[in-house]
């Protein structure tokens, strides 16, 4: 058994117990489909698009920014790695690199990127 | 000395250029100031020039070297010849404009630009800059006839442009095929000349190709003149001058100062069809002009009968048979005949301009009895009509005749046919003058000015010139015989 | 498990991004296609890396930056939708069709 | 690791981070002397750049190439950045994000100049990414303008499925080759499958040439460059493209000929290049427009360096002069547009008579871009037509003379209302673009005189 | 480099996700101890008991679906968080030896699985068409990307003395030195962003009552039942997580190692349960913003200042130098 089967097996652990726990709740009740259960919470106000076409411009604001620092991170891992063997010029590499970084976020703050408006 | 002669008038252009537009006077003397001290280092120069000596006052200077680009200049006489018509030639042209107003600054620049051009390509040596100048020239040319044209000048201007810029780049593509066989490379002429680096195979034939298209659009041979009527007709009178007597002679110039000696072999394979070209020239233009009304466009078509003559004498030299008398005879002619049109034509186009100041028509229904009012006027055209259909006496005759002796040892034939040219040419100038000046008198032209005084003077050596050769050629040959190069060293 | 298996997932990868990306009218879902595309040029890469050469990390590397790109591009494609969406109301590739010629 | 190598390159990025910083904290009305500070920085980068004449090396493992043509490209882009910063301190003044406009134009060089230098796969898509991001921005700077959003949609829509080929067809050599380097991956390319190995070229064409604007990647360039502001149009129609035929070059070069006849395949696409460029900016009225169709032409002139370059030592210096008189002869086009105001082909009607420096700018700048002697455009066409002669690609340098011709009727289009017709304009020109013109449409003219000069480094 | 290690037999994956729901359960009813506590009811027998009710009593109540619900999708999200978690969990070691699977990017992998949780919460508002669990769908995709990236980073930080992303490795270079007194800013950022990331308490931005409950207004029946299953055990998780990262591992006295490891895990996620009691809930915008302007610049610093110390006193490296 390889090490990422066992990932595979608690991944499946959890899938299962969901599952099993769902199908209980399915086998001992009948679903109900009759009109009023079946409305949204706060009944009597019918929605008049369908929620999903709302566009949500406000959070791509974040998503944007998160992107370009999830990035940073992706640079990190192996960085942190091989950090102990670089030493100080991996310190200073990384240095520049999430100073440049910061000047971002001090930027984007500047720009009122993350303000709700 | 031969950079100072050329680039004086562009001197004098920057000078123009820094004149305020205003000073209308001040810009025109300075122009012709700057044409006349132009022709007066010309004819030192040809004062100066041995007979004996092939290329004399050379300059050279090295300027790309890695690749055999330099920067060479020098006459014989076959370009001497030439440089001295078109210093004349513009010289002519600003006295006749001496009465320009019309945004005259940028007039003169771009006519002093042009003649810097003109004389560059026929002193340069190398073909680098040879493909420089002459490319320049269309750009001078465009500009004047797009500025100062007649109704459809911008269109004349477009098309000329054009046209002839395909011939430019042909001609870049074969000098470029022809160098990059050179070993060493070079672009210096003598140093192609001498090392014949093409001598057969395609690539010749693509490189003549080339050339031949280049230069025949110039000149302008049949199948490629189409630009020419346009561009005559619609251009300023001065402009038509230049374009006439200078431009096309670049396409002569071209076939005997490269095309001949470069690619000889290839050449007389080719001769007898530019011979035929230059027939089909010879009768299509007489009969063009045949057909028009419009004096100018009929100035234009004679052209256009004249080259053909000159093509006819170069294949005629080409073919390489016959005896070495009959090839002199050939070549001496055809140089002669462009010399001999630059004076005749361009001096019509003039004319043809003094027409348009005076009457703002070219139609030559329109006129008639002209004699009777404007007797100088009507003495000047009828000379040089008669010059241009070659009369004996006149310079005309000298060339067309030798010309014709020439091809008539190789080609009987092809002297047979042309000879109908003249007799049409005849014609249509007989008919021409009829239309103007005789017959009953037009009585809107009765005011009409005689010639004046600025007019005179820029006509006056034209006319010398076109007697004298026409009386005694021998200088002028014996000059025209110092250029050897076309015998391939 | 050989690299032809990969592959096949990333061929199927790609051909399901070009797919959405040229057929979808709104930019977004256009982006999601891109991003399929790149992420099965990710794998190919890897399985490359994997499979032909595992002696040096360039392979490794070379998704690390593709994975950049997918970042950066996607964020950039955000930011121009954005601006459009503030600007037009309008969030579709052919809501755009003023320059033409 | 020899820093000194990368130093222009280093110097930029410091140079452009300041630039932001100076532009976070800059009050409004003194964020003009970023424009300053960003002159200075390309200055600096310059002087670097310049004592790195000579030197040939291969750094950052393999990645990396500092040598003659790649020392002169950056040099060209840091002109080139100069220039569009000259061009856009006008348009800026004043602008909410001025002090910002001048650092993003930084990062696009370093884009630009890492794409020059690249000799590693991942190197080419990072400089190719980074080039493109501050482009895409730069287009739409100005984010009230829908045209010029519309315009930047175009151009990231395209960017990003090219990149996508890009990416696709390096993943694809790698995959052959087990190496991202180029050198090393020409090498050790795998035996047979041709047909792979074509599959990868075409999509790196493809994707490079949607930083150079050849055919079939070309579609963005006459949008983005009618859209944007004028500085931003000449840095995109110069810089990108220089970077990124410098790359192609590396990458075809590295290459075996003896797999696939790349040559051939460049010249297909020079043809078609050049060919759809000039006929499609036969009737375009929006001077920036016909700009950007000519520029894509200009595109397919400069593959027929990339085309020769098996078989003439001449192709890589022609290519560089070709260049440095595209540059000048673009910029004072550009120039004299900006100083008009991104005009129509009419605005420019009797300019000749109101500012003659300018139609004389505008004049030299189209006849050196249609190659006209003694202009710097002749020189360089004469130099390709000459190489791929030595390559025996004739019939290409034929196919380029006649798009010569056609290039000049609309060439011609645009110069002969300006000093033909009567004038329309009746505003007061930017002095900074009427220098800008001036001084390019000068270089124009001393680059063609003065060629020796440039001939004389060694061919590498 | 180690060979991973891991455990090949195929009981423990059935082991661990009893382990789990024992935790899970405790932790339930740790949370309602403390709601009653801190309302000021005395100790009742029942509100032990209670969670464990409840959670029966959902079982037997019927699902109520919206109109037009996404409906795959809609049961998709408890499913995947709760899967998530346990995949989360495989990297988590009990004590040495004691561990699902010790991969070399282990933490990196344990990181991974909250993008899924995000996708999972995102599913949640997104499938019964309905608005508030919408927004608070929307709402969680924007705090996660605040929170996410100081946490990664404060973990990144963890891994330096080790010089390796495994979690075994991690452990064992805290066998001198614990990482929380090398690092407490760490840590603190580390619980501050476990809050956020397992959205409890005041970072509880996805079923909250600002909007009438969020995902969980419209889930009735199993689904709920194991969407709080799946809730409880991130808590589990970030909890548990914080002791191999923070705290030595399994290391202390007397005790067993895995008894500690669970000692460890109950005092963190008392800890967190009790801070998410206590503190009131503040509005979302203002927690993204400071997380960006505020923990991810502590984040770096912090990084960095252990970077720092790691090189100039060679001596705190979890490994020889």
């Amino acid at each position: 058994m390889s090490a990422y089967q066992q990932v595979l097996l608690f991944a499946l652990a959890g899938l299962l117990t969901a599952l099993v726990l769902l199908g209980i709740g399915r086998y001992v009740n009948a679903r109900l489909n009759t009109e009023p259960a079946r409305r949204p919470f706060e009944s009597g106000e019918a929605p008049q698009v369908h929620a999903w076409s709302r566009f949500h411009v406000r959070f791509l604001n974040y998503a944007l920014i998160f992107l370009l620092f999830d990035m940073e991170m992706v640079f990190m891992y192996p960085w942190a790695v091989v950090f102990l063997d670089e030493g100080w010029k991996a310190f200073t590499e990384m240095g520049m690199f999430i100073t440049i970084l910061v000047l971002g976020i001090l930027y984007a703050w500047r720009e009122r990127a993350f303000d709700w408006d | 000395m031969l950079s100072l002669a050329i680039f004086l008038p562009l001197l004098g252009a920057l000078l123009i250029l820094l004149i305020p537009a205003s000073r209308v006077k001040v810009i025109r003397n300075t122009a012709n100031l700057t044409t006349s001290l132009t022709l007066a280092l010309w004819l030192t120069i040809g004062l100066n020039f041995r007979l004996d000596g092939g290329f004399q006052f050379v300059e050279f200077l090295p300027w790309i070297k890695s690749l055999g680009i330099s920067y060479h200049l020098g006459v014989d006489g076959l370009s001497l010849a030439l440089l001295l018509m078109t210093a004349l030639l513009f010289w002519s042209a600003l006295v006749f404009s001496w009465t320009q107003t019309e945004r005259a600054k940028e007039y003169f620049a771009w006519f002093l630009f042009l003649e810097s051009a003109c004389l560059g390509v026929f002193a340069a040596l190398d073909l680098f800059l040879f493909y420089i100048f002459w490319d320049l020239t269309l750009v001078g040319m465009y500009f004047i006839i797009a500025i100062w044209g007649h109704e459809q000048a911008r269109r004349a201007a477009t098309w000329f442009f054009i046209y002839t810029l395909v011939g430019s780049l042909a001609l870049l593509l074969a000098i470029i095929g022809l160098y990059l066989n050179t070993q060493p490379l070079s672009m210096d002429m003598l140093e192609i000349i001498r090392q014949q680096p093409l001598a057969g195979g395609w690539l010749a034939q693509l490189v003549f190709l080339g050339f031949f298209l280049g230069f025949a659009i110039k000149l302008p041979l049949v199948p490629f003149h189409t630009w020419l009527p346009l561009a005559h007709t619609e251009a300023p009178a001065a402009g038509s001058t230049i374009l006439a007597a200078v431009l096309l002679k670049m396409g002569g110039y071209g076939f005997l100062r490269i095309l001949l000696p470069m690619l000889p072999d290839t050449f007389r394979q080719y001769a007898l069809a530019l011979v035929l070209l230059g027939v089909i020239s010879v009768i299509y233009g007489a009969l063009a002009a045949l057909a028009q009304t419009h004096f100018k466009r009929m100035v234009a078509y004679t052209s256009v009968n004249h080259m053909g003559y000159v093509m006819m004498g170069i294949g005629a030299l080409g073919v390489w048979q016959g005896s070495e008398a009959a090839r002199t005879l050939a070549y001496n002619g055809a140089v002669l005949q462009m010399v001999s049109h630059g004076l005749i034509t361009g001096a019509l186009f003039l004319i043809s301009g003094m027409l348009w100041t005076r009457a703002h028509s070219f139609d030559m229904d329109a006129f008639g009895g002209l004699g009777r009012i404007v007797p100088v006027f009507t003495a000047v055209t009828g000379l040089l009509a008669f010059a241009s259909l070659g009369l004996p006496g006149l310079s005309g005759f000298v060339a067309e005749f030798q010309i014709f002796v020439g091809t008539f040892s190789v080609y009987p034939w092809a002297a047979a046919v042309a000879l109908l040219g003249i007799v049409i040419t005849a014609a249509l100038f007989l008919r021409a003058l009829q239309r103007l000046f005789l017959g009953p008198v037009n009585a809107q032209w009765t005011g009409m000015a005689d010639l004046k005084a600025h007019e005179l003077i820029a006509l006056a050596p034209l006319l010398l010139l076109v007697i004298l050769i026409g009386i005694l050629p021998g200088w002028l040959i014996d000059l025209i015989n110092a250029a050897m190069h076309w015998k391939g060293s | 498990m050989g690299i032809e298996a990969f592959l096949i997932v990333a061929a199927a990868l790609i051909g399901i991004g070009l797919y959405g990306a040229l057929s979808q009218q709104s930019i977004v879902m256009v982006m999601m296609g891109l991003e399929l595309i790149l992420n099965g040029i990710l794998l190919s890469i890897l399985s490359f890396w994997h499979f032909v050469a595992p002696y040096s990390a360039k392979g490794q590397i070379f998704a690390i930056i593709g994975l950049t790109l997918m970042a950066v591009e996607a964020a950039m494609g955000f930011a121009i939708l954005i601006a459009l969406y503030r600007a037009r109301m309008v969030d579709t590739v052919d809501g755009a069709k003023d320059l033409r010629g | 690791m020899r820093l000194d190598l990368i130093s222009p390159l280093l110097i930029l990025l410091v140079g452009a981070v300041l630039t932001l910083l100076v532009g976070i904290f800059l009050p409004r009305d003194k964020q003009r002397w970023n424009a300053g500070l960003a002159l200075l920085v390309l200055g600096a980068a310059g002087v670097a750049a310049l004592t790195l004449r000579g030197t040939h090396a291969l750094i950052f493992d393999g990645s990396f190439v500092v040598d003659e043509a790649t020392v002169w490209t950056q040099l060209m882009l840091f002109a080139t950045a100069a220039a569009s910063i000259l061009l856009a301190i006008p348009v800026f003044r004043n602008d909410a994000r001025e002090g910002e406009f001048y650092s993003l134009l930084l990062f696009t060089v370093i884009g630009t100049v890492v794409l020059a230098g690249a000799a590693d796969m991942m190197e080419i898509v990072l400089g190719v990414l980074l080039s493109s991001i501050g482009g895409y921005v730069l287009v739409a700077y100005r984010r009230s303008d829908p045209l010029a959003l519309e315009a930047v949609l175009k151009y990231y829509l395209v960017g990003a499925l090219t990149n996508m080929a890009l990416i696709f067809g390096f993943a694809l050599l790698y995959g052959l080759s087990g190496s991202t380097q180029l050198g090393t991956m020409g090498e050790q390319l795998a035996p047979g499958s041709t047909l792979l190995l074509s599959i990868a070229v075409v999509l790196v064409l493809v994707g490079i040439g949607f930083k150079a604007g050849f055919v079939p990647a070309h579609f963005w360039m006459p949008d983005a460059l009618q859209a944007a502001s004028t500085p931003v149009a000449a840095l995109l129609s110069v810089a990108p493209k220089l970077a990124a035929l410098l790359a192609l070059a590396h990458v075809m070069e590295a290459l075996p000929l003896a797999r696939i006849d790349w040559p051939l395949v460049l010249a297909i696409i020079a043809a078609v290049t050049m060919s759809w460029g000039n006929l499609a900016a036969w009737r375009q009225e929006n001077l920036q427009r016909l700009l950007a169709y000519s520029s894509i032409s200009q595109s397919g002139y400069m593959l027929l360096a990339l085309v020769a370059l098996p078989d003439s030592s001449l192709a890589l210096p022609a290519l560089l002069f070709y260049f440095a008189a595209y540059l000048a002869a673009n910029f004072g086009a550009f120039a004299v547009v900006g100083a008009l105001g991104k005009p129509n082909i009419c605005d420019g009607a009797g300019l000749a008579r109101r500012h003659p420096l300018l139609a004389l700018s505008m004049a030299v700048s189209l006849l050196s871009l249609m190659g006209l002697p003694p202009l710097a455009g002749f020189v360089g066409k004469f130099l390709l037509f000459t190489v791929a002669f030595e390559a025996h690609y004739e019939w290409l340098a034929i196919l380029a003379a006649l798009n010569s011709v056609l290039s000049l009727y609309y060439y011609l289009r645009v110069i002969a209302p300006m000093y033909l017709q009567p004038p329309a304009y009746a505003g007061k020109p930017e002095p900074w673009a009427v220098i800008v013109a001036a001084v390019s449409a000068l270089a124009s003219l001393l680059l063609g005189l003065g060629v020796y000069l440039f001939l004389d480094f060694p061919a590498t | 480099m180690s060979p991973v290690a891991h455990a090949s037999v195929w009981w423990a994956a059935p082991a661990a996700l009893l382990l789990v729901l024992a935790g899970i359960a405790l932790l339930a009813m740790l949370d309602a101890a403390l709601r009653a506590r801190l309302a000021g009811q005395g100790w009742q027998s029942g509100i032990l008991a209670g969670p464990l009710r409840q959670a029966f009593r959902s079982i037997f109540k019927e699902f109520r679906p919206t109109e037009h619900p996404d409906l795959a999708l809609w049961l998709t999200a408890p499913v995947l968080l709760l899967s998530a978690v346990m995949a989360a969990l495989v990297v988590m070691p009990l004590s040495p030896g004691w561990i699902g699977a010790d991969l070399r990017v282990g933490i990196v992998f344990f990181t991974a699985q909250f993008t899924l949780v995000a996708a999972a919460v995102y599913l949640a508002g997104w499938g019964p068409n309905s608005k508030y669990p919408l927004i608070a769908g929307y709402r969680f995709i924007g705090l996660m990307l605040a929170y996410e990236m100081p946490w990664a980073i404060t973990i990144i930080a963890v891994s330096l003395p080790a010089g390796s992303l495994q979690v075994g490795a991690i452990v064992a270079a805290q066998s001198h030195l614990w990482n929380i007194v090398l690092q407490p800013l760490g840590f603190l950022l580390y619980l501050i962003c476990a809050l956020g990331i397992a959205f409890w308490g005041p970072l509880n931005v996805v079923s909250s009552s600002d909007l009438a409950g969020g995902v969980d207004v419209e889930l009735s029946g199993a689904p709920l039942l194991v969407w709080q299953l799946g809730h409880y055990g991130l808590l589990l998780a970030v909890s548990a997580f914080a002791v191999p990262l923070f705290l030595g591992g399994s290391a202390g006295y007397w005790l067993p190692g895995p008894l500690w490891t669970v000692l460890k895990t109950l005092l963190i996620a008392t800890l967190l349960l009790w801070i998410s009691h206590r503190l009131p809930r503040i509005a979302l915008e203002q927690f993204m913003k400071w997380a960006w302007i505020l923990l991810i610049p502590l984040a770096l610093l912090n990084i960095f200042l252990v970077g720092g110390i790691l090189l100039i006193w060679p001596g705190l490296r979890g490994v020889a130098p």
